[in-house]
């Protein structure tokens, strides 16, 4: 491990072309988002079918908050690519200390999310209200289980920066791999939910 | 000297339990001669009525010792687990196969009692349970019908000097099974062979079940005395 | 975690297979493979999800599955046509369940093989042996009850419907905690028996199974048991996942080689030609 | 060297910002006293700056601009792919309807 941390920044100066993390990870990515998209197609077609209760249930929401969560996964997936920048460099308590500052914007944006559930069931719209209420509980319940397993995931990287014994960096870079896929899952879903006219 | 084990204990529980169930065979008045699925749901509802009692008690003894047969197919698999396999796989076939048989009886048993909980409810209600429990009690076999052909198979893949069970044991075994078969559609026909009260579907099905579970008894029995016989002579 | 060692009588390089028809190649595979064993539960599995899929698509009918927002009539005409389907099939489907058995022996095996606790393989084998209760029996029985009596009370034919299609759609949590308890197996271990991008895989499925629990609440819709995310979604990612580990876990028995450490790299062309050749006349 | 990676970083944080506010100017331009209308220019744009942001995250936050190429390729044709599902789905739906 350690002549390994040793060789990477030797890589940084004539950039070799690498895969970021376990390729396999990759597989899931790509999976995972072919997956949403299906449920994403699933919504515009209903959509369409039914603009009229569709743009009157998105009038409850508040663009406000969605763009605070979509800032706050952001931030905490800047962080974890900068986590990942700095264990890369070998400089592990920058890393550590990225990795958790992307769990508390994760934080941050959970509790938002949660609030605002809480927020729109005391105004009525809960998941057997309407069918777009249906497909916004469900979006956004499905995107936060992945947002549970992603703090595990971030779990993994702290119990990997922790010790100089683990410190695998393809792991890290697996982990961050999946981060960034809540995040941009999240871009996805904001804009179709909160924008999409 | 081998450590008290408790397998020779589980052992003997099989002819305790097996008196219990033949006891509350007898007890429940629906199985000697089986009820027809011909019958009228006020006949149903009056059968429920009249016999409340009867059914209860014996549906609770066989709720009681139901799962009595687990312990039973685990010391087949772990017999199976002595033979010249490679792999694990045919014991934990039996292992997988062990919990089916009693799950679906409960099922069975439960719908029985919950009939004789409440006989006054609508006769059609009772009907309906009447209904669940005896169909799910007749087509509990798909796990005997694997349980016993793979044990068949175990038995005949178990090329060695001294097999741990002899090849009679496998082609009783697929005999249990094809008894076992025309079960599975009971629901296709309320009279005749095929009827959840007919020849096929109660007498032989059953009988197969209390033949399998006497004959592998004993048979069991005797590997695991010579099975014990044999460790006390290497150790 | 070393495997531990079977008593055998046959060395695990047998001479060659006997070159005269097929049917004395299928006999000599059968009883002489090495790994009869492992192939014969690998072609169990793929027997048993063919039936499964012509029984309840084709000969049932209940896949894709009819819909919940009907009223009582149509679904007692429903139970009317598809009357005989429902009871012959759902007999051979009772006559065949059994085959999940050494399916489930094969993947509990495959985590055997792998460096992890035996906890992996023993709970995934209770928890599959487990599944096809509310999974699939249930089911069966809710319908041939049904079917049985069509001239019962309509309202009672509506709640058997109901209660088959709920048992069957609604209880995911054991094949969702099953894949789990399998993913984890794959991310740890290191003998690689699975890659790890399948690990990956069976968290989709694991979260598709989530998606199916509404199921319980909406009559119609895409949420709804036959709907558009609750189940055309889910069919095609089940069919997939279904797929993919049937194709791993024949290379799994290909590489095997009845050792502790990692699974060797499949053999060279000619020898998995060879190989292949073995296994196709099983 | 970290330092000018940093400010990489930092560069398309902010881009990735700025392209979730320009979603409030859009919001407040189509929209009339809260209510709320349909519109496709809207609908289309929020999915393709969506996606931009998605590549974005894919060749910056996730590394794929420093991976071998079919990995840069493998990305850009499912962004591509989930555009065409997305800009599909809601044509095919209007039409229908």
């Amino acid at each position: 491990m350690t002549n390994l941390a040793g060789s990477r920044p030797q890589l940084e100066e004539k950039p070799t072309k690498f895969v970021p993390g376990q390729p396999d990870m990759w597989m899931f990515v790509l999976f995972e988002s072919l997956l949403f998209t299906g449920y994403f197609s699933v919504y515009l077609v209903s959509r369409t079918q039914n603009e009229e209760l569709y743009l009157r249930s998105q009038a409850a929401l508040d663009l406000r908050i969605g763009v605070f969560n979509t800032i706050a996964l952001l931030l905490s997936s800047w962080a974890i690519a900068r986590c990942v920048k700095a264990s890369r460099e070998g400089a592990y308590r920058p890393a550590l200390i990225n990795a958790s500052l992307t769990i508390l914007f994760g934080v941050v944006f959970l509790v938002s999310k949660v609030l605002e559930w809480v927020k729109e069931i005391h105004m009525g719209n809960t998941f057997t209200s309407n069918e777009f209420f249906q497909h916004y509980f469900f979006l956004t319940s499905i995107h936060c289980i992945h947002v549970l397993i992603g703090f595990i995931v971030l779990g993994v990287v702290v119990y990997q920066l922790w010790s100089p014994v683990r410190r695998s960096q393809q792991l890290v870079e697996t982990c961050a791999t999946y981060w960034h896929t809540v995040d941009f899952l999240w871009v996805l879903i904001f804009a179709l939910l909160y924008v999409v006219r | 000297m081998r450590r008290t084990d408790g397998e020779l204990i589980l052992f003997w529980t099989l002819p305790v339990l097996a008196i219990i169930w033949v006891s509350a065979f007898f007890l429940f008045p629906g199985f000697v001669h089986p009820m027809s699925p011909t019958m009228s749901a006020e006949e149903v509802a009056g059968f429920y009525r009249d016999e409340t009692a009867r059914i209860r008690y014996s549906m609770i003894l066989f709720n009681w010792f139901g799962v009595g047969l687990i312990p039973v197919v685990i010391l087949l698999a772990m017999q199976i687990r002595r033979m010249a396999h490679r792999t694990p796989i045919l014991c934990y076939s039996l292992i997988a196969c062990a919990g089916g048989p009693p799950t679906l009886f409960l099922i069975a048993n439960m719908f029985w009692l919950l009939g004789s909980f409440r006989p006054e409810r609508a006769p059609e209600l009772t009907q309906l349970l009447n209904d669940l429990a005896w169909l799910t009690f007749t087509i509990l076999v798909p796990y005997l019908i694997a349980q016993s052909l793979l044990l068949a198979l175990a038995i005949y893949w178990d090329r060695q000097d001294r097999p741990v069970f002899k090849p009679w044991v496998a082609h009783f075994n697929l005999l249990i099974a094809a008894a076992l078969a025309p079960a599975a559609f009971t629901a296709l026909a309320y009279t005749g062979p095929i009827a959840w009260d007919g020849l096929l579907s109660f007498w032989v099905k059953n009988i197969a079940i209390a033949v399998w579970i006497i004959v592998m008894g004993i048979v069991l029995g005797q590997t695991i005395r010579q099975q014990r016989a044999q460790d006390r002579v290497i150790a | 975690m070393s495997l531990p060692k079977m008593k055998t009588t046959e060395p695990l390089t047998m001479s060659d297979p006997p070159t005269g028809s097929w049917v004395s190649r299928l006999v000599w595979n059968f009883r002489h493979h090495p790994k009869r064993e492992l192939w014969f539960a690998w072609w169990v599995m793929v027997i048993f999800y063919q039936l499964y899929g012509v029984l309840f698509f084709f000969v049932t009918r209940v896949q894709p599955p009819p819909s919940p927002a009907w009223d009582t009539p149509t679904v007692v005409r429903w139970f009317d046509d598809h009357d005989f389907g429902i009871l012959a099939g759902f007999g051979v489907v009772f006559l065949v369940a059994g085959m999940c058995a050494p399916m489930n022996a094969l993947l509990a095996y495959s985590m055997r093989r792998m460096s992890v606790s035996r906890l992996f393989a023993y709970s995934y084998l209770i928890i599959y042996s487990l599944a096809a209760v509310p999974g699939m029996l249930v089911m069966a029985i809710a319908m041939i009850v049904a079917a049985l009596r069509p001239h019962r009370d309509p309202e009672l034919i509506h709640w058997l419907y109901d209660f088959a299609f709920l048992s069957f759609s609604g209880t995911m949590g054991v094949f969702m905690i099953g894949s789990l308890v399998w993913m984890v197996a794959i991310l740890l271990d290191k003998n690689r028996v699975f890659p790890k991008w399948f690990g990956y895989l069976s968290l989709c499925n694991a979260l598709t199974e989530v998606v199916v629990a509404p199921a319980w609440i909406f009559h119609r819709g895409a949420f709804a048991w036959n709907g558009a995310i609750a189940w055309w979604i889910n069919m095609v990612v089940f069919v997939l996942y279904t797929g993919v580990f049937i194709v791993l876990l024949r290379k799994m028995i290909q590489r095997e080689d009845f050792r502790a450490g990692p699974l060797p790299a499949l053999p060279d062309k000619g020898e998995a030609a060879h190989s292949d050749s073995v296994e196709a006349v099983r | 060297m970290s330092t000018t990676f940093n400010r990489r970083l930092l560069i398309v944080w902010l881009i990735l910002t700025s392209m979730t506010l320009a979603y409030v100017w859009m919001d407040h331009t189509v929209d009339q006293n809260g209510t709320l209308r349909a519109s496709t220019v809207v609908t289309v744009s929020a999915i393709v700056i969506a996606l931009i942001k998605v590549r974005i995250i894919f060749r910056e936050f996730m590394e794929v601009r420093h991976a071998p190429a079919w990995l840069c390729r493998l990305t850009d044709a499912w962004v591509v792919l989930i555009a065409a599902c997305l800009l599909g789905s809601y044509f095919v739906g209007s039409a229908v309807s």
